[in-house]
């Protein structure tokens, strides 16, 4: 008796993303069967279908949607990420058909803010990256004010590599670290791909000895040859990693080498007393799968329920633009913290009374939440290789 | 593929064409090649030592030695393929020929077969010769057809066996091919290595009658063999090779009566031939 | 001519397959199958070109991807940066990609058989970084978005549920291979086929090896340009996966698979793998398995098809079965 | 450049060097003896890795290092018999048989390497090392790991080369690589030479990838760019020359060393790629490979 | 005394044709036998069919009484019969002296390596000098020496040669037709497949005439067939060759 309305998830299900493509399928599987076995959404029961992206060329990206556009009963679309490009926004904005998306949030803003109005159904809840680049600087300052840390020079060196999420934080991060009246010591660029040797950045850091060592390549692998080298004759320097922290990976690799490395997130779940949404998402998944979810898992599920509000509120999944309109209106508690949408650039508004970034530190295997205060799950420490 | 025009033309077709533009007549006064100083070193080993020869108009010279001796290395330097001499030069009717490029020298008339076997497998015989008319003769078209035809026919090949592949040939025919090819191509030299090899006595005897319809017809000839019969039948002067170096070089009828010969090449049963 | 066309096989099922292909869309109005017939006629034109050099001239080319993905680019930056209009940015990028192809053509034709496997590699390696570095002008590993479309006057071919872009690329597929197929019956394709066979012997006869490589190698690059050109107006993006590895082994079993040494046999490879390996991607679960089986797939087309799949077609015209002679063979270093 | 930056480039060089010998020795057998080029032989790298993590401390079977790394190395050897059975041999004087084995062994990289996934996870794994800790060389710390396969590489490519070259089987391989039939003539059972052929390399794929992923991290694509790599040295070398193969190996391992320290590592492979082709036009046969004439 | 070699009914070919059909011939233990006939005409094919070097082929095989038509090639050349292929290039990236060692494979050869290298340098001095030399540069006829030299390394206990004067100067055909006579006069009875007519009429006992795949005629010595009439069976055949 109930109608069905399809959700087309667009998620790397072969090739070397699998596990994150396989995540958002199981995050969005999990609420659908959540959300059916409440009864459905306005009569409708909710079903998945999958749309494999493979290495996220144009072509496979654009099959796996037409496959999905193809059939009259999906009308809406989500992912984690679908391409390296997000190329594929113009596409849904053609046939007006709802897409919700966490990754990239560079190139989302990119597409929709020139001319907002012309993507009423695209929307991304993840906010912009602006803050990986401007916050650092006051967290650090916060931190040697409490006298948790004391920096012995104002010297920073920078690595990345060419991909244009690290490199573009890498950038924006020198620009604010020599506004700030730091000495950036180096902004090394490598190739992308997996990088087995870091020992040429290595040896440059162990002549300047800078305070701080930042690299951005978001690679875990890459991440934990990086942290193993430096290891081999450490510097006294905190030792920052962009995103590859994060993976559970991550630690499984480096073992108890990786205690002290701090990261931020920026839309990654807040696992906080402060925000409960997080560890029950989590908790339901883990469950579910046997494993712990990075950040896409928890984000489709995300997503999937906004569908459903949305979907509740317009009664019809084919009033595309109404669902869009709906999902514009939202303004809810999720894994990643308060969720609402910026009208001109369609991210979800970045801050603390938003989706606010996080700095952790890894200590013995666990994730330290340090920063923003009313988040925090504990306090920083002093890696063990610096005095 | 087939070329259905070929046949079509065929019974048109004059078979020995004197006046045809492409074969220019004999020019008794300068010889047609000359080779100076001719070196080829391989490493230490000089497979082609000093060697200095003329090649009249019209004339056939027959090539002989031991194995090894250096005389398909000759026909290499000369030609240019697959390498060109260690140094000396090469000149045909006075122009040099050396360093310009192995298919250049193909095209001023310099066409030679091969001791092993060498064709275009997987074309059809007909097109073989085709395509030497083609790019060595520049007759294209119907034209090009009209000659690679009579080649054909000049060289022996039955028709039937035209529009076959030419790797699925036997021994023989493939050896008529090859030389077809160089008809095909307007030579003004042949040079023809070890032709009558592993062929059976009345091939051989066909082999005599095309190399004397082809050198009357105004072709020069340069035949390297080691079947007596047909060396000794056909050439108007013998030279002989040894260690690189030419050791003898005459009348036929003499060279093989040179002791230098006997005992380098001969030996005792080739003496009596 | 028309009669030599008709006097084999081969023509009459291209003009029932043409047949076919002009009125699928009228069989069928899903724009998904529609799509996928556009990656059809792209990758056919591509794989039929490459086996102008890789089959009939016999030029172990690794390099012809990157004349893929250049052309993507090319057209890509012409239409976008340089404001032309798509049409004339598709002729022009395949235009300037048969340049640089006579650039790379420059050292491979002095090299012999395998050792031209490592120029033409390392020069799509090449492309490949030059693109992801100037990320400032292509985007880098990000890729150029947005890339404005083919227009005719009064016809949206953004609302036409790719109507229009199927018969493009349609008429570029019929064009390409007539094209080719005309290029590679002429002398000039003969002469390609015999340096093939033989090199040395070429020489021997007149042909001038470099320059007919040279000549093969611009014409191949140019026809493999455009389909690019035609890639980026479609999708409107250009991302540096053009290049990689894995669109170079599906072109190549394109190739491979449907007949080397064929111009329609590339082509019906293109339907065949792309139809197929896409009919298995509607199978919920099989994930990785669905290559693991295209994998087996075409192991088994190229064991029991040694002609290719063209030949469970067109039986090999001209010579009887002996002409196949399966002798066993050394390392070949042609 | 200091004396203390040449050592440095001397050592990573020679690391690079070693682990690009290994590599290409197995591509380079198979290609000198078979005559394909087996693009499997990433995916058997890959394989050997996975099979060794599998079987040593953190997989099933929790066996030392060293044993789960031989039982490995022959479990890999033996899949390399099964793909010369059902890839290479139906293939033999097929009239594009290098193209056509191209795509095969390339089918089966597809297929190895999904089925990894699919067994695996797309997880990375950490291989434990064979040999733990840091040393230094000529002043230069690296990975007691990275300083064994600097030892392990001669050794192993001496023996490969030693075995070719002056045992019967080896020399029995050449002849059967060079002319098939003629080897049958003189009584060499030519399909399980080829066979032993294909196993060899096999298992110095999984050797390789084993002491690769026990330096670097066990990734389903961890014989992708090491294939290509290997690719490159073994045409550079010379065509069917396993001393050329080992020079290349070296050499473009010290270049690329250099080149990293002197242009830095973004540039250093396009570079690389340059050099090889300016030095292919100069020296249109390879390094080391003698005029195919 | 058992015969060296019986072939009875031997049909093969290549595809799916035959290109000889019911052959029947037999060598004797110390005999020397020629093959003759036009070009094409499936000597060669007769050759490949008794070391079965080719797969597709019937009847029946015996080698010195032990029947050898299932037998896989190498079992046929660990045997001792060993057959010397036309116009072969062996080992084109191998050195000569590598080669001719490589070619005492059979455990029997290897046991007679040392003696066997000995005759062949002997035989071919021309071998002895290039040892080192890499057999894709030889000439055509330093090839051919090589290729009998391996068939000799063998340790044959009977051989099958297949045109092994191609190419050769008139000088070693002369050598080599000594060489033979001697190899047979120790006991190896020889199956020779020759264009030059003077050359196997000086060499055999018995010839066979092969045509069209078939084996027409036997021509024992004393049969004492002239030249004249050796043309004129050719004439007969080759006309369609
Ligand atoms: N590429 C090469 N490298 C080394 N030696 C070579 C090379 N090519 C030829 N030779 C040697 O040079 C000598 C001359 O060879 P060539 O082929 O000219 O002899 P030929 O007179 O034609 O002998 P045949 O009558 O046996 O064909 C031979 O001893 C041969 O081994
Ligand atoms: N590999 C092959 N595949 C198909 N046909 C073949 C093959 N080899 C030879 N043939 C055909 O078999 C027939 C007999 O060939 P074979 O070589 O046995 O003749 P032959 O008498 O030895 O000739 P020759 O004196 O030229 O060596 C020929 O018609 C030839 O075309
Ligand atoms: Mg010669
Ligand atoms: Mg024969």
């Amino acid at each position: 008796q109930d109608q069905i309305a399809r959700i087309g998830v667009l998620a790397p299900l072969t090739g070397g993303s699998a596990a994150d493509g396989q995540e958002m399928v199981n995050g969005a599987q999990l609420a659908v069967d959540e959300i059916n076995a409440a009864g459905g959404v306005a009569g409708y029961m909710l079903e998945i279908v999958e749309g494999d992206t493979q290495d996220q060329t144009a072509e496979a990206v654009t099959t796996a949607f037409e496959r999905l556009a193809g059939d009259p009963d999906v009308n809406v679309m989500m992912s984690g990420y679908a391409s390296g490009s997000n190329f594929e926004i113009e596409m849904m904005a053609e046939q007006e058909m709802p897409y919700l998306i966490s990754g990239n949030s560079a190139q989302t803003r990119d597409i929709i803010a020139p001319d907002p109005d012309s993507f009423p159904t695209v929307w991304s809840i993840t906010p912009s990256y602006d803050a990986y680049e401007t916050e650092m600087i006051p967290v650090l300052d916060a931190l040697s004010a409490s006298g948790a840390l004391a920096l012995p020079n104002k010297k920073v060196a920078l690595i990345s590599s060419d991909n244009p999420y690290s490199k573009t934080i890498m950038d924006g991060l020198a620009e604010s670290f020599g506004a700030g009246g730091w000495d950036v010591t180096s902004t090394d660029l490598l190739p992308f791909g997996a990088i087995n040797d870091w020992r040429a950045f290595l040896a440059g850091v162990r002549q300047n000895e800078p305070a701080v060592i930042i690299n951005t390549d978001y690679q875990p692998g890459n991440a934990a040859t990086f942290v193993q080298q430096f290891l081999e004759q450490p510097t006294n320097s905190l030792v920052f990693i962009q995103y590859a922290p994060s993976v559970p990976e991550f630690t499984e690799l480096t073992g108890d080498a990786s205690t002290g490395i701090i990261y931020n997130l920026l839309g990654g779940p807040l696992e906080s007393e402060q925000n409960p949404r997080a560890a029950e998402v989590i908790g339901k998944y883990e469950e579910r799968f046997g494993t712990t979810p990075g950040f896409y898992g928890p984000a489709l599920y995300e997503q999937v329920y906004l569908y459903a509000e949305a979907l509740e509120k317009v009664g019809d999944p084919t009033d595309r633009l109404a669902i869009g309109e709906a999902i514009a209106a939202a303004d809810k508690q999720i894994v990643s913290g308060h969720l609402r949408f910026d009208p001109a650039t369609h991210l979800a508004v970045q801050g603390n009374e938003g989706i606010p970034i996080q700095f952790f530190q890894i200590w013995d295997g666990e994730r330290v939440l340090f920063y923003p205060d009313q988040y925090a799950t504990g306090d920083f420490r002093l890696p063990p290789w610096m005095k | 593929m087939t070329w259905p025009g070929a046949a079509r033309n065929l019974g048109g077709a004059a078979l020995p064409q004197m006046d045809d533009p492409m074969v220019p007549a004999a020019a008794p006064s300068s010889p047609l090649l000359e080779a100076r100083h001719l070196v080829r070193r391989f490493g230490a080993l000089v497979a082609v030592n000093d060697v200095s020869f003329t090649v009249p108009s019209g004339e056939v010279l027959g090539i002989a030695g031991p194995n090894g001796s250096g005389k398909s290395t000759l026909f290499n330097v000369i030609t240019g393929i697959p390498f060109g001499p260690s140094s000396g030069e090469v000149l045909l009717d006075g122009r040099p020929m050396t360093g310009q490029g192995a298919e250049r020298i193909a095209r001023s008339g310099l066409l030679r077969t091969f001791q092993k076997d060498a064709e275009f497998g997987t074309l059809t015989a007909f097109e073989n010769a085709y395509a030497s008319a083609c790019f060595n003769a520049g007759r294209k078209g119907e034209e090009g057809r009209d000659a690679a035809a009579r080649a054909l026919k000049d060289a022996g090949l039955p028709e039937a066996r035209w529009s076959l592949p030419s790797h699925a040939l036997t021994v023989f025919e493939r050896k008529q091919l090859m030389i077809a090819s160089a008809l095909a191509g307007a030579p003004r030299l042949l040079l023809l290595d070890e032709p009558a090899a592993g062929l059976t006595q009345p091939e051989v005897a066909g082999l005599d009658a095309l190399i004397r319809t082809v050198r009357d017809r105004g072709v020069t000839i340069l035949l390297i063999e080691h079947v007596l019969s047909l060396l000794l039948a056909v050439s108007d002067r013998l030279m002989v090779l040894d260690q690189g170096r030419i050791i003898a070089e005459g009348l036929p009828s003499e060279v093989v009566r040179n002791p230098a010969v006997v005992t380098a090449y001969l030996g005792s049963r080739g003496a009596a031939a | 001519m028309i009669a030599r066309l008709l006097s084999s096989r081969g023509p009459i099922v291209a003009i029932l397959l043409l047949a076919v292909a002009l009125a699928l869309p009228f069989l069928s109005d899903s724009t998904y199958l529609r799509h996928l017939m556009i990656l059809v006629f792209i990758y056919g034109i591509v794989a039929a070109s490459w086996d102008v050099t890789l089959g009939y001239t016999g030029i172990f080319n690794f390099a012809h991807t990157a004349f893929f993905g250049l052309g993507v680019y090319a057209t890509g930056l012409l239409a976008k940066l340089g404001g032309l209009d798509p049409w004339a940015s598709m002729l022009l990028g395949s235009v300037l990609v048969a340049g640089i192809a006579a650039l790379v053509a420059w050292p491979v034709v002095r090299l012999q058989g395998i050792y031209v496997v490592l120029v033409t590699f390392a020069f799509s390696q090449l492309a490949l970084q030059f693109v992801i570095s100037q990320s400032d002008l292509t985007g880098g590993t990000q890729g150029l978005v947005r890339i404005p479309t083919i227009q005719l006057p009064g016809y949206n071919f953004l609302r036409d549920y790719k109507l229009g872009y199927y018969y493009v690329g349609l008429a570029l597929l019929g064009l390409s291979v007539l094209g080719l197929q005309i290029l590679v019956r002429s002398d000039f394709g003969l002469s390609l086929r015999a340096l093939r066979d033989n090199e040395d012997y070429a020489r021997a006869r007149g042909i001038p090896v470099a320059r007919q490589r040279l000549k093969a190698l611009v014409a191949s690059a140019f026809v493999a340009g455009l389909a690019g050109g035609f890639y980026a107006v479609y999708l409107r993006v250009a991302s540096p996966e053009v290049f990689s590895f894995a669109t170079t082994s599906l072109i190549l079993s394109m190739v491979l698979v449907g007949g080397v040494g064929t111009l329609w046999g590339p082509v019906l490879a293109a339907v065949v793998l792309t139809l197929g390996s896409e009919a298995l991607a509607n199978v919920r679960g099989l994930d990785e398995g669905r290559h693991m089986l295209v994998a087996v797939a075409m192991i088994l087309a190229l064991r029991f098809l040694p002609g290719g799949l063209i030949s469970a077609l067109l039986p090999r015209r001209g010579a009887p079965d002996r002409a196949a002679r399966p002798t066993v063979q050394g390392p070949t270093t042609p | 450049m200091t004396l203390d930056a040449l050592a440095t480039v001397l050592v990573s060089g020679l690391v690079m060097g070693s682990v690009y010998a290994l590599m290409a020795s197995g591509l380079s057998l198979v290609w000198s003896t078979l005559g394909i080029f087996n693009f499997a032989h990433g995916a058997l790298m890959t394989l050997g890795a996975y099979l060794a993590w599998t079987l040593a401390g953190s997989g099933v079977l929790g066996l030392p290092p060293w044993i789960a790394m031989l039982v490995a190395v022959a479990l890999v050897a033996a899949v390399g018999v099964l793909l010369e059975r059902l890839l290479i041999r139906p293939f033999y004087g097929h009239r594009a048989m290098l193209l056509v084995t191209v795509m095969t062994t390339l089918a089966a990289t597809v297929f190895l390497s999904k089925g990894i996934q699919l067994v695996w996870g797309p997880r990375l794994k950490e291989l434990p090392a064979l040999a733990p800790g840091n040393v230094s060389i000529l002043g230069t710390s690296i990975s007691a790991q990275e300083a064994l396969i600097v030892g392990v590489a001669p050794i192993v490519l001496g023996a490969l080369w030693a075995f070719l070259r002056f045992s019967s089987t080896g020399r029995g391989i050449r002849a059967v690589g060079q002319n098939p039939q003629a080897a049958q003539l003189i009584g060499i059972d030519v399909p399980r030479l080829f066979a032993i052929a294909f196993a060899l390399a096999a298992a110095l794929a999984a050797l390789t990838g084993i002491l690769i992923g026990s330096v670097r991290l066990v990734t389903p694509s961890l014989g992708d760019e090491p294939l290509i790599k290997a690719l490159i040295i073994v045409i550079f070398g010379g065509l069917g020359s396993m001393a050329g193969t080992i020079w290349a190996a070296y050499l473009i391992g010290l270049a690329e060393a250099l080149l990293v320290f002197t242009i830095g590592i973004y540039w250093a492979p396009s570079t690389l790629f340059l050099l090889l082709i300016l030095v292919l036009v100069l020296r249109p046969q390879g390094l080391m490979g003698k005029v195919v004439r | 005394m058992t015969d060296a070699l019986e072939v009875d009914g031997l049909s093969g070919g290549y595809d799916d044709y035959d290109v000889v059909s019911n052959i029947g011939l037999t060598v004797g233990a110390s005999e020397r036998v020629g093959l003759f006939g036009p070009n094409g005409h499936g000597k060669t094919t007769i050759l490949n069919a008794i070391s079965a070097t080719l797969a597709r082929r019937r009847g029946t095989v015996r080698f010195f009484g032990q029947p050898v038509d299932r037998a896989r090639p190498q079992a046929i050349v660990a045997a001792g019969l060993i057959h010397v292929p036309q116009a072969n290039t062996v080992f084109p990236d191998m050195e000569i002296q590598e080669t001719l060692e490589l070619a005492a494979w059979t455990p029997r050869a290897r046991a007679a390596r040392a003696e066997n290298l000995d005759r062949v340098l002997a035989l071919f001095p021309r071998l002895a000098e290039r040892r080192r030399q890499l057999a894709r540069t030889l000439s055509g006829g330093e090839r051919q020496m090589l290729s009998i030299g391996v068939g000799l390394m063998c340790a044959p206990r009977m051989l099958m040669l297949d045109e092994p004067t191609l190419g050769l100067s008139p000088k070693l055909k002369d050598e080599l037709a000594q060489a033979i006579a001697t190899i047979s006069a120790g006991g190896i009875p020889i199956l020779v497949v020759e264009q030059d007519v003077a050359f196997v009429l000086s060499l055999v006992d018995r010839m066979y005439f092969v045509n069209h795949g078939a084996i027409t005629r036997e021509i024992g010595r004393r049969d004492a067939v002239d030249h004249d009439e050796i043309m004129a069976m050719y004439f007969g055949a080759g006309a369609t060759a």
